[in-house]
């Protein structure tokens, strides 16, 4: 078993219009921003894309929903330097919105890649947010009921991976990454360095292989960061 | 009458030919005892990967005796080994993997399987002590659950039934069971003969088995290496 | 009636009272900005843990300029920097610590902070674009919420109410609330004053405020260090 | 700030009779045996144990009840090599039990770290177990609501700790632990080694400090395989 694909194109290859997509990254920390340019290259349309943020500047996930490709986005917080091209997006109403408290979208994908499909929350209750959601009481305490997270695929961003998709990340870029591959169908990642297998220290797996399905070499990955300092658009 | 504890397949012979049906990459989680036999029989060119509860993926067959490292065991607390892609987690994070959907397939033994694919086998429900372990989570959560099993009980009563009388463990979960007699599919709330031994003939076996038997042409011939 | 924009606190000591509440070896969730401030004022000989609600417990200050890596940010996309103790881990494990009750504090900024603990800092209801972040779960998470604030809106509303006129963060989850006059607790659904600037009065303060300022016994002056 | 305490009787010390105890562990990888021989020392009693199991042979857990400090056991496989112990309590009437599906118990634990007062599992759907839980469907299939659990106390077993109570394991022994230091009022750890602060990589820790209050070296622990084998009894 070898899940390595060797070009960026080859790894989005099959993601249909309509699908749903889950970004990792927050802000542009761990954002796969090689895998999104690949989709965006790719031409898929009409995606629903799940992602903590809203884009920043002209590159990644803001080029991916400034081309047009994205009908609806469900995030925890649409703001960044640069929010010029969801915010234009957002008032033409050219992309539907669902705001879901971070810590609530964190556990939604995580309910969806763990098989429990709705879960008690305190976070939102007696909030706009917790409009229609049920609400129950335990131990004199209410909650809302939230529903578990899934997709169709997820990008991730990695550190290392080995062929059988075990993961590790760098720093902070952790964040949604390994949520994400648990969540999705199909998990495509973008590792900085792909290692034969027995190259990672089976302690320090963060995501093991099984959440994974296809690993594509990126070496030096872009940081957004750093690009949208440089006004870089893409395509 | 035949008697079939003379023709009947041996433990190994059945987890043979339950390991006909892994395909190379496989995730896989075998039950405790008999099941782990399965890992013994993966075709040449094949590949599996074992999941084990106890938070444990890509493990190794177990260690030479004395070599044990006991804080890496299997869910049978047996030792086992790391090899190149082996990754440990936690117990929660082992779960998900299950509950979650992302093995393809567990394999479990069996108390009683019925004709729907309610599945018994955690408690005889005669008293003594209860232990549930993993079982009620693999058989919600891998993309197909297996059961090997002998195709009777050891006074010859049927394991394969129209309904469970013992505690249930799951329902309607089973999808194949790999008898020592047959291989047999749950569909759509009917036990369907896929294989059987071609020494035994379908009243025989109809006669140990406490349900009805459809056959969707005709059962192929069960035919697994002799000398296991 | 005085002119509290000449005499109010700067965010620097309203960060600073905040901050020697904050006891040694505390967890702390400081929110993006203003209240990010309370970080730079911790008394000698304490050294709180932050976390970040991205994934990272214990970090460091601000790099240099230059020195950024833009893989290392805290919640409001600023670099921060490791340092002996820092741990990283993902999005669902950071909001098991919030929402598991694990912080020991959060302070937030708020719009409207009500009699009852309600606290309103997501949305002014109207319009734009709505973000809410990890604020929701901040509210309900922490041990202790308190608030940094200026005692009133830049065109002089009252920001302490009786109750919130904008969307809620959540509902009676703010305790203390250190404003640019004031050190005000929520209790039993009243606002009790525990400190105020000796250079307001008592009947300035409450005219500033939307909702009524209880008393027990006579609030203590509110003092912190002139130059920050 | 230093979590560390000098003596495995200081760590277990404030442990009151009537405790709710989680144990780390299953079967003996990652039980934490020196914690638990010093609470069998303390004295405490009327204890109820959160563990996968109910101990093996006659050291640590099964020591435990074999001295009549546990009240009432919640695991989901009281079976070992040698049950003697649990089987006699039980049988005669001396022992509570709740049995709890090994992936339900897991999850209710992590649950209880997390915040998340119930969820929704399709496991034990249809069996005796789930007799009087609430049921609910979700796109078409039945899933048992489960609540959190809790406790006063987690015993935990690590391998790496610093002062600050960031924590490794070691291979397989990782299991529960993690997740019930994450579950305790206090969570009181053993670890085979302490290291200075800085000492652990940040990103290969399992249990950040946030979860843990106090850690206790205990350098070459017992493995309760080995004990039994030698045919140990405690005290």
């Amino acid at each position: 078993m070898d899940k390595t694909i060797s070009s960026l194109a080859g790894a989005v290859a099959d993601i249909p219009d309509g699908a749903s997509v889950m970004i990792g990254g927050f802000g542009g920390s761990g954002a796969p921003l090689e895998l999104i340019h690949a989709l965006i290259d790719q031409g898929a349309r009409d995606l629903t894309v799940i992602n903590n943020n809203a884009g920043n500047g002209h590159v990644g996930l803001a080029a991916l929903i400034e081309q047009g490709r994205v009908r609806r986005l469900i995030c925890s917080f649409p703001r960044s330097a640069d929010p010029t091209v969801f915010n234009d997006f957002y008032k033409a109403g050219k992309i539907e919105l669902e705001i879901v408290p971070q810590g609530t979208l964190a556990e939604r994908i995580r309910a969806g890649g763990a098989g429990i499909p709705a879960f008690y929350t305190p976070t939102s209750y007696g909030t706009d947010l917790a409009e229609g959601k049920p609400v129950e009481e335990f131990e004199g305490h209410a909650y809302i009921q939230e529903r578990w997270l899934k997709a169709d695929y997820a990008l991730v961003k990695a550190e290392c991976a080995d062929p059988h998709g075990n993961l590790t990340y760098r720093m902070a870029a952790r964040n949604f990454n390994p949520i994400m591959a648990m969540a999705a169908r199909r998990s495509i990642v973008q590792a900085s360095r792909i290692v034969p297998l027995g190259g990672i220290d089976p302690e320090h797996v963060v995501t093991p292989g099984i959440f994974v399905d296809a690993v594509v070499e990126v070496t030096n990955p872009a940081q957004e960061e750093v690009l949208n300092r440089e006004g870089a658009v893409y395509p | 009458m035949t008697d079939i504890s003379e023709i009947k397949l041996t433990n190994a012979q059945i987890a043979w030919r339950a390991a006909q049906d892994i395909v190379d990459g496989a995730y896989v989680n075998l039950g405790i005892g008999f099941p782990e036999m399965v890992a013994q029989f993966q075709p040449e060119g094949r590949q599996a990967i074992f999941h084990t509860e106890n938070g444990v993926l890509d493990f190794g067959p177990a260690p030479e005796p004395g070599q044990e490292d006991w804080d890496c065991i299997n869910a049978g607390k047996k030792a086992i080994t790391v090899r190149p892609g082996t990754a440990f987690f936690h117990h929660a994070d082992s779960f998900a993997m299950v509950r979650g959907g992302h093995l393809d397939v567990a394999i479990l033994g069996a108390f009683q399987v019925a004709q729907n694919g309610d599945l018994a086998n955690w408690s005889t429900g005669r008293g003594g002590v209860p232990a549930v372990g993993g079982a009620m989570d693999l058989v919600h959560g891998a993309k197909r659950v297996a059961v090997v099993t002998d195709h009777v009980t050891r006074d010859g009563q049927p394991k394969l039934v129209e309904q469970c009388s013992f505690p249930l463990t799951g329902k309607g979960c089973v999808t194949r069971v790999y008898t020592s007699l047959a291989v047999i599919d749950v569909e759509d709330g009917h036990f369907v003969l896929r294989e059987k031994l071609p020494r035994i003939s379908m009243a025989d076996l109809q006669a140990v088995t406490g349900a009805t038997l459809h056959t969707d042409g005709g059962p192929a011939d069960l035919i697994v290496p002799e000398t296991l």
